[in-house]
């Protein structure tokens, strides 16, 4: 029965197949066992620091390990439009800010946040965000952001009318929002707090209460000259210090730790000569820090428009010296930079299809992991903690 | 809701259920005495598979082996000899397994089945073909191989259904490839 | 003032181009005047024959001129999961069958009809489906049929267990369901029903009353061999009478035009020796016809496994005489097969990320299109009538 | 809600509602006082542009050309003057235009502008890039040119917003470039 069933099916093929069973039978007298307790893979509680989330901005974020060279993919998140992170480290949690409608492109908005557990990335819940007006553009720094230790999460709304929803992450529900006429995203400042950077150039900073109301307001002097020289939006973190490189060259630290920021002298990350052969910032995550030091993506012959294109190379500072120790030419040009945390930090650089791993010490390339084609060829690369 | 098909839940439920050799070679005389004979397949499909080799959101994951030599090539790849009847995207690339869903998303109990040969031991293996859902889904390691498909007709061994059922979402994610067992005794 | 501006924004490049401006200002005296009048386009009332839907299975359906070297795309619909796809020639509208759940993989899911008006292609209305049991799989033939003159739409469902959901289009709502258990896919007939395909190997047909409901059943005898040669459940309609090939090469003809169906002898479409070089149907919608004609997408060397793969050749016949009158070697290996409508039609072949336009008569490549990326692969192609 | 920050305001709703050469250059004075300089740019940007000409999602579709010698170029293209600070998706592949939205879509009236320089008469314009919404958007003709794009922070001269405001959908679709008027005298 059975065999005539074989020959039904295939009957060329059968006679040249058992005489190669009788061949190689004798090799593997045991079948192959049957699989049994196949399950979902779940994650460990404290992820390793060779680990990285990659938010292909902004429909789909990636956890991969850069740290190895099985680059192997261990988990992804959905995004649907303008998708931000932010990954905790007080709590096993991670929460993506997103948008959608009710019939995919259309029907009814819902922004909201999804808090997913950390370990097996099944959704533990969500918070719906009011008024349908969370900023919808490529995902980047600022448009999501933690602050009083991680229980409160700051969204930047964009109608175009500016405002910050203020939220309770632990309690998992909205406590209000804050209008900022003028300013755009949020950058934690102080205990509890965000400032805003303004279209005046100047930099406003709201102090918060217990429940997320604002408590008082201050603005800063101007400090970032839009016409001439703007600010990127993308900063690094040293020190409790932000550092903002310029369009044309210059850094502009500014003291988050206080709930007043301090605006600190802006320094130049070019020399003249470098200047006139055009060194400037350019990409789109354009600047990284460890403890000490900043790495900035560079790009020579620079001109109008060129600001988000890749760059040739990393130059590495130390801000407390504003000393260049270094440049390093990158195998192939960047536009995302971030620095892996813990002891041995890696030099991460997105460039194109292929997400580069580098030694920030000494520039050489470690290796190389391929990415997803994806439209916007935008990413915010976030190492895990 | 519809009423359950006899068959089809014999055949669905019976090999999501079951996984001991024993009882597949019993599930399959079932089949066979209910005239819904499985296509038993001499030859595994080997290199000239996945028609979406060159597919642009492969990603390049790393090549991962059972280092068992009765059980050889790379899961990764679409011509691995457990992919002969696969159409989808391979959970091993995605942060899952030959035999497990990535983070995230939710197993299928319910699974269409198709019948692979494995090259080293050329046995005949029953593999389960069981969707993970709820996921992210979005081509990487695109694989379509056929042996064994037969149109929807037969839903049992199709493999252009999405086999999400009994899971809280429908969307399917990826695809794992499961042994149930030895479709015919060799001797 | 504005100079000013200009000499701060870009200093190096404006010598140059006052000089430039002197030298071309003459030749075009008066500027090219501000654009007034932005629109949303719209679509005619009528669609040329030369145009078809593309249904790149199963996330997007685009409207594009097949008939013109302009090659232009027309418009785009959005689909979501298994998105298939009705054109009405009776009314102004399209419908959409989808899925969606409200946070994309995961929350509540929704089976609904999309009404789009043709001619604006605007959201006109929508037609939920109950009970979260439309089948979901790769666009195929058969998943979504109207009846009774375009007044009722039937829909695929399968859970696995199998029924049909009866939606009246006119009246914009859900009649109610008919269970199908063990059998598969909708094909109209008669005045008012459909047919389904068993697992038994028979052909079910079921008539529908005027509200829905099923009035009648009668099952054919076996027809469809499942272990041995089944049929493709893709088909061409040739004066009411439905072709089925199958995976070795036989056609079965289906009298689809009574309320119930008359099996009628199948024949082959392969010669003896053809059957030897292993001539297979092979694709994904395998088989076109005209008034007259069939068109079958054919293989040489098939095995088992390869019967979805491209194929190399499009064989044609004609029924009524069961003679083959040519074949048609393809300039690549194609998948999917149509006919434009009209009274010059085109033979429509999906190859990959080609869509390849050819004179049906004497199987020469009129031009070809390119497609757009897309996962599955598959395609299903809907000519505009 | 918050209320509206009067300088964005002026700026997007004045651009989007007028269109006139006269009054774009009083918008244009406005703003200056206004200290809200648009950036000049006396040369258009040219080839160099679609950083994803070799998008995989481009799709062929065919040249379209004005005829006017004075707007030369393919309206399809990344490197078409119009599009020196655009950074979405062109409509022109979508079965829109340069000035018109695809059907089933809806044209935010609320937008963002850069400056351009025509080729043919050397006059640089103020063009009005507004986005198409609601529709289906998967990537054909991307195209991303930042000539006069600046950060968010002045958001009406910044490319990376989805300028879909005042649309029954927010979700994004493609973008088209309107000429409002000449940016600055030639004599």
């Amino acid at each position: 029965m059975t065999m005539s069933i074989i020959f039904r099916a295939t009957p060329i093929l059968i006679g040249a197949t058992l005489a190669a069973l009788a061949a190689r039978a004798s090799e593997f007298p045991t079948p192959l066992p049957a699989d049994t307790g196949h399950k979902v893979e779940t994650l460990p509680a404290k992820y390793p620091t060779s680990w990285a989330f990659l938010n292909y901005a902004s429909d789909r974020i990636e956890l991969r390990n850069v740290g190895g060279d099985t680059r192997d993919v261990k988990a992804q998140l959905q995004g649907h439009d303008s998708a931000t992170l932010l990954v905790a480290d007080k709590r096993p949690e991670i929460y993506v800010a997103d948008t959608v409608w009710s019939r995919g492109v259309r029907g009814t908005r819902t922004d909201f946040i999804t808090i997913y557990d950390a370990q097996t990335m099944n959704v533990a819940d969500e918070i719906v965000l009011p008024g349908g007006k969370r900023g919808l553009m490529t995902a980047m720094e600022g448009m999501f952001a933690f602050t009083d230790d991680q229980r409160l999460a700051l969204v930047f709304d964009f109608t175009p009318a500016s405002s910050v929803t203020v939220v309770d992450l632990v309690k998992r529900r909205v406590l209000g929002d804050i209008d900022i006429p003028g300013c755009s995203l949020v950058f934690p400042t102080g205990v509890r707090g965000f400032s805003t950077l303004c279209s005046s150039g100047t930099m406003l900073t709201v102090r918060l209460d217990e429940k997320g109301a604002a408590a008082g307001r201050s603005e800063s002097k101007a400090f970032n000259p839009l016409d001439t020289d703007p600010l990127f939006t993308s900063s690094a973190l040293v020190g409790g210090v932000r550092y903002f490189p310029s369009l044309h060259g210059r850094v502009q630290p500014i003291d988050m730790r206080a709930d007043d920021v301090k605006v600190l002298p802006d320094w130049p990350l070019v020399s003249a000569a470098e200047q006139s052969a055009r060194w400037r910032p350019s990409g789109w995550q354009v600047i990284a820090g460890d403890e000490k030091l900043l790495y900035v993506l560079m790009q020579a012959n620079a001109e109008e428009g060129t600001h988000k294109d890749p760059a040739n190379e990393v130059w590495v500072f130390n801000p407390a010296t504003k000393a260049r120790l270094r440049r390093m030419r990158l195998v192939r040009p960047g536009s995302s930079v971030a620095l892996s945390h813990g002891p041995a930090p890696l030099l991460l650089v997105q460039a194109g299809d292929r997400l580069d791993v580098y030694d920030p010490q000494y520039g050489n390339l470690i290796r190389s992991l391929e990415l997803s084609r994806w439209n916007s060829g935008r990413m915010v690369i976030e190492p895990v903690h | 809701m519809a009423q359950f098909d006899r068959l089809t839940e014999r055949a669905l439920r019976g090999f999501a259920s079951r996984t001991s050799r024993r009882s597949v070679f019993s599930i399959l005389g079932g089949l066979l005495a209910g005239a819904a004979a499985l296509p038993l397949l001499p030859v595994a499909r080997g290199a000239e598979g996945g028609t979406n080799s060159d597919d642009p959101n492969s990603g390049l994951v790393p090549p991962q082996y059972s280092g068992n030599p009765q059980d050889p090539g790379d899961r990764t790849k679409c011509d691995y000899w457990r992919y002969c009847a696969i159409d989808g995207s391979l959970c091993s690339c995605y942060g899952g397994s030959i035999t497990s869903c990535p983070p995230g998303t939710e197993m299928s109990p319910i699974t269409w089945i198709g019948t692979c040969r494995n090259p080293a031991d050329q046995r005949n293996y029953i593999i389960s073909y069981n969707d993970c859902c709820g996921g992210v889904a979005w081509g990487r390691c695109a694989c379509q191989n056929n042996r064994g498909d037969r149109p929807v007709v037969r839903p049992q061994t199709n493999n252009e259904i999405t086999w999400c059922f009994g899971t809280k979402s429908q969307s399917y994610t990826c695809t794992v490839a499961l042994i149930l067992g030895v479709a015919i005794e060799q001797k």
